[in-house]
Formats: structure tokens, C-alpha cells, sequence
């Protein structure tokens, strides 16, 4: 990040030309960030000093020229374009004491806060990858030792393995086909299960309601599903005799009794 | 190092005797296998004597933890012999965990305190006892209180160790599920149709059931 | 090691220091992976130093061909750099990385433990899937523990493997990063108002819910 001399300096017609070169590679930005910065050079100063409005300027010619040229940019481009003309109107007319918010000062030096992170974060990676590195530069054992005397076997799996086996898992859902949750639902084979251990104790008439497991009274759905199959179990067991049902009348509880053999 | 002709004339002087020390020192180490004396020349800069140096660089090692020895017409560094009851550790023979026995850490590790029955609901098939003892075994996983829940079904969780193998503070810090999606980590997607029963894994590798026996009550 | 309480009394001597140095020495040669000095301690005969032998150690490699290098809080050999030249036969072809993955591993480095949310701000664009399972995927990059902000985002931080692949000791040996700490360029600073950058920041809270979900019941 040295200091630059050319400060001040006017944008060259080279410059300039550079700048519209650009726009034969608008796919090859990572995005607004990017062009931004990409743009910034062209000012030849210390990114801490460079003009934001200048850099305004030219990223919205830029999309104009992208316009006229038929280049189609996507949506994070246009959005940056049109915040960025709003910050150029910010920076341009005098501050309004109605508005409230950050001004156009703060709104510039955040933006040349970014381009400085972004740029220093990419010299950053340049030296990293410009390092002596291991299996290129440097080198580890070629033949690590395996006295083989003691065969002891440790199981190993990592992280990412146990991360995928998870999702694996869970993603495996989304795709079967549909079927109730087992867990609030009660089988008629266990309902019939549950009243056959119960009806013994049936001698006078109770209500149907008393004999829903516990707990299945929790949520609606299992509320439904445990009295259907209370319900059907019962009907199953006054089939087989062992049982009598009675209802008062329409939508009255219905009682039940065990019915002794004769 | 029979070999004790001298090297040819070289119109640039090859580098101090040193210098090829510590070129075959780095060769030597670096290398999967042993390494003639013809090779370490044909690596090195022209005219130097790799076996001039071998004769340096094997006295330079002696009586110290490694040692510079000849296996057959080709030249390694080993550990010294008598050291060789520190090596127990290399030994040890690392085997990849099954499947099965993946998806139940990992439903323990996301879950926990999490029961057997648990574990069976989410993963869609019956978990076999070698599992669950594997990991008892390998002290990943162990016994949490019991559920107060009818039967009162023993709980497993993970364990310390388990964290301090996996890089992680707690299991907390496991990442969710946006965060794999966010990663990539779920972008295999089974094919279309295939039924949570439908996945019969090799469910249990063969040498885990013989584990099992080993663990029986 | 930080540990610097006597040991306690033993009835057996640890070996002299001299021995203690060829111990690490030939398991830190075993060994391709680098070794913390709990597990050198942990082979080695009660009441050893390998802390210490490790110091004298190092010194004796001092300008060889192979060095004593340290790797977050272990210890490996490794080939001196200026040597790299003779090992094409060993050299590895490591996966390409894409600027967009370089960016990124930098950006963590240099800023962990670092959320996704946060790699976008600086980038300027969202980080696609691929990216960061790659890194994970090498084991440069694992998961650190979850930020105390609300939606509680995973970070991600680099690993040994990373240290020891680019040649530092620890993560504070990143090149430049006084400067860059001391320059602001390693405080997130939140953007003033509304910045079209500051979008990806509603996706983690948004990740809260799908978190949850995991960790019901």
C-alpha cells in the first residue's frame, strides 16, 4: 500500500480507455466489490485517498456503457449502481436537515473503507500463496516408520464425515414419499392391544375417552388418531364379545363396559 | 560407496561437500524409499559426490536418534534400533468408521441425550448392537442418565474425547443444517424414491459384529 | 509448555537429557505428522522434558538439510526450503484453488474465527457452496466455535494442517497482519446506514430457525 505520487493526477485517455475496455469482461468481476476496485486503479492514488465520487462516476458510466452495449448485468450490479447514484446525489447537494441517516461522508469513507479491506485481504492471500509450502517447497517424511509389532486398530472418521452422515440422514426425508409421522400416530393394533389388558377392569360403563393412552392428548392430531383407533379397537372387541358400547345420542361420549361371557 | 572414482571434470565447481551433506540429508528424509547413490546424483547439481557425502552425513548421525543405513545398493534414515519402543504408537493400524456407525455418532452427537429407539426413528433401520458398543469401545460415546420416560430407556451422549477429536469446544458448536446446506454438504441428493427402509447400508461391517460378541454384557 | 511444575518424584531417574534429545528426535523422524509434545511426552519414559530436549534439538538442526519446525503446539521435521529444489520426485500436485477459495482461506485466516456473513461483507459477494466445502475438505479450515451474536453463526477457523502447509507456527505468524491490525483493515466495521453488502447479513439471522430445529427436544 505505498503512497503514490500521482495523486491528484487527471484521468489519462489511456485511463480512460482501460475503463471501457473493462466492459468487454463484466463476467470475468466478482461482482460490484470487485469493479469497484478493478475501477479504483484507474486513479492511480492510495486507496485511502481515492475520490468516491470519481469512482461513482465512472461505475455508472460503466453501466450505461453496458446498457448501450447490450450487456445484460445482474441484479447486485444495478443495485450497487443505483445506491451508488444515490450516494453521488448525497455527496453532490448540500446536506438536508429533514433527513436523518448517515451522510454522504460517512457513506463514501465506509465504501473506501471496503475496497482498502478487500485489496489488503488479496495481498494478504498473494503472500500467503507465495509462501514455501509443504509437498512443494518443503517436504515431510517420505516413509513414515510402521514397526509392525502391536496391531492395534483405531477407527477414524472426520468432522466432514460425520457432518454428511448427518445431513445424509436428514435430507433422506425430504425425498421419501409421504407418509404420516409415525409418532403421532396410534396403529389400531396397538390401541386393540392397549383395551384388551384394559377391559378387565370394565366393569360399569365408561367413557370411551378414559381409555386414550397417556400422553396422546398432548396435540390435536394425536388426540384424533389415538381416539379413532381407542374407537375402532373398541368396535373390533364388542365384534369379538368382549365388549358393549352405548351412546346416549348423536355426538354423546360413548361408554363402553366389558361384557362377561355367557 | 564401493564406488571411489573420482567425478568427472565439471566446468562448474560443485558445491562444498556441506552443502551436499545437507542435500542428501533432505533427499534421504524426503524420499517414500531408499535412494541409490546414482540417484541422489542425478538429483543433485552436477559433479557432486553423494557418496563422499553419505560417508559424512552417516557419521554425523551416529549414536544420535536416527541413523543413515544401507538396504541393499540404496540409502534411507531410520530410527535407531534400541529407540524402537517409541514407535508404538506408528503402529497402530487406522480403519475408516462404517456407515452405520457415522450416522449414529452423529445423530448422538446432534441429538443427545438421545435413546436407541431415538436413534432407530431418525435413521429409518434398526441399529445393531456393534454399533453402539464400537462406540462405547472407542470412548466417543457413553451412557447419559436415563430418560424418565416409561422403561426408562438408558441415554447415550457424546464424550470429551469425542469433542477433542472432532476440534470441537462442545457439541454446540456442531454446525446445523442451513450451515451444511450453506456448505455444500448437501447437495448429493439420494436418488428420487429411494425410502428411508430402502437404504440397507452394509449396515454393519463384518468385523463389527465379531466386536459385538466381545462386548456382551 | 506452559506446565512448569516439578514433576513429582519418581523412583526411576529420567534419562539424561542427551537421551531425551535422540527420543524426540527419532519419533519426530517417524512421524509425517507433527507431534505435540503431550504425545512425545506421553511415549517418552515418565519424567521426561520433551519440551526441553525439543530446544536443543532444534539448535542441533540449525542450517542442516531437514529442520526442527513448530506447527501451532507440535513439532515437525521438514526439508529446509532452499533445498526444495531436489524433491520434484516428491512433489504432490495440490488441488487448483480458485481466487474466490485463496480469497477466502485469506479472509478466514487473517479474520477467525470468521463468519460466512463476514467473508461476504469483505468480498462483496455471497460465497458459493463449493468454496468452503473445498477448504474443509483439504482440512485447512474447520468449524470454530459459534459467535455470540444473535443467530449464533458458526465461524470457521484454519487448522495445523494449514499452518503447517504454508510454514507458520501459529495463526500469529500470518504475514503482515501487525500491519493490518494496526492499519483497521481487521475490524468489521459495520456499514453506516444501509449498504447493498449488508444483505447476507439477514440470511444468518434467518439461519437461527433452521438451527433450532435442530436441537429440538
Amino acid at each position: 500500500m505505498s503512497d503514490n505520487i500521482f495523486q491528484e493526477d487527471p484521468i489519462s485517455v489511456a485511463d480512460r480507455l482501460a475503463a471501457e475496455a473493462l466492459i468487454v469482461d463484466v463476467d470475468g468481476f466478482e461482482g460490484p466489490l470487485d469493479l469497484l476496485l478493478t475501477l479504483s486503479r484507474t486513479q492511480k492514488v492510495d486507496l485511502r485517498r481515492i475520490s468516491v465520487l470519481e469512482l461513482a462516476r465512472q461505475y455508472l458510466a460503466f453501466v450505461e456503457r453496458a446498457k448501450v452495449l447490450r450487456i445484460e448485468l445482474a441484479a447486485d450490479y444495478l443495485v450497487m449502481a443505483a445506491w451508488l447514484a444515490f450516494l453521488k446525489s448525497r455527496l453532490l447537494l448540500p446536506p438536508d436537515p429533514s433527513e436523518d441517516g448517515p451522510t454522504g461522508e460517512e457513506l463514501a469513507a465506509h465504501l473506501a473503507f471496503q475496497l482498502e479491506r478487500l485489496q489488503a485481504m488479496r495481498d494478504a492471500a498473494a503472500r500467503l500463496m507465495g509462501r514455501d509450502r509443504l509437498g512443494r517447497d518443503v517436504f515431510a517424511r517420505g516413509q513414515s516408520e510402521n514397526v509392525a509389532r502391536i496391531r492395534t486398530v483405531t477407527w477414524s472418521a472426520t468432522l466432514l464425515d460425520l457432518m454428511q452422515g448427518y445431513a445424509r440422514i436428514r435430507t433422506r426425508d425430504e425425498f421419501r414419499p409421504f407418509v404420516m409421522d409415525r409418532d403421532s400416530v396410534l396403529t389400531m393394533e396397538q390401541a386393540l392391544e392397549r383395551m384388551r389388558g384394559l377391559i378387565g377392569f370394565a366393569g360399569s360403563w365408561t367413557d370411551l375417552t378414559s381409555y386414550l393412552p397417556e400422553g396422546w392428548d398432548s396435540t390435536p392430531m394425536r388426540r384424533r388418531s389415538a381416539t379413532a383407533a381407542t374407537f375402532a379397537a373398541s368396535l373390533e372387541l364388542v365384534k369379538e364379545g368382549r365388549l358393549e358400547l352405548r351412546q346416549s345420542e348423536t355426538f354423546a361420549p360413548i361408554q363402553l363396559r366389558k361384557r362377561d361371557p355367557h | 560407496m564401493d564406488d571411489t572414482e573420482t567425478p568427472p571434470e565439471s566446468l562448474f565447481a560443485a558445491p562444498p561437500m556441506a552443502e551436499q551433506e545437507r542435500m542428501v540429508e533432505a533427499v534421504l528424509f524426503a524420499s517414500a524409499e531408499p535412494v541409490s547413490v546414482r540417484d541422489l546424483e542425478a538429483r543433485m547439481p552436477h559433479g557432486c559426490d553423494a557418496a563422499e557425502a553419505l560417508v559424512h552425513l552417516r557419521r554425523r548421525y551416529e549414536g544420535r536418534g536416527v541413523r543413515v543405513v544401507r538396504v541393499d545398493d540404496a540409502w534411507a534414515i531410520r530410527t535407531a534400533p534400541d529407540l524402537g519402543f517409541l514407535m508404538q504408537k506408528e503402529t497402530v493400524e487406522t480403519r475408516k468408521l462404517s456407515r452405520a456407525a457415522i450416522e449414529t455418532l452423529a445423530i448422538i452427537a446432534y441429538h443427545q441425550p438421545c435413546t436407541r429407539a431415538e436413534i432407530e426413528e431418525i435413521r429409518g433401520v434398526s441399529v445393531s448392537r456393534g454399533t453402539i458398543d464400537q462406540l462405547l469401545d472407542m470412548e466417543w460415546v457413553r451412557f447419559g442418565r436415563r430418560k424418565m420416560t416409561p422403561g426408562r430407556p438408558v441415554t447415550f451422549v457424546v464424550t470429551p474425547q469425542f469433542l477433542d477429536h472432532f476440534g470441537l469446544e462442545s457439541a454446540r458448536d456442531l454446525p446445523g443444517l442451513k450451515e451444511l446446506r450453506a456448505a455444500g454438504l448437501l447437495e448429493n441428493r439420494p436418488p428420487p424414491g429411494m425410502l428411508p427402509q430402502g437404504a440397507p447400508e452394509d449396515d454393519e461391517v463384518a468385523g463389527v459384529d465379531g466386536q459385538s460378541e466381545l462386548f456382551e454384557d
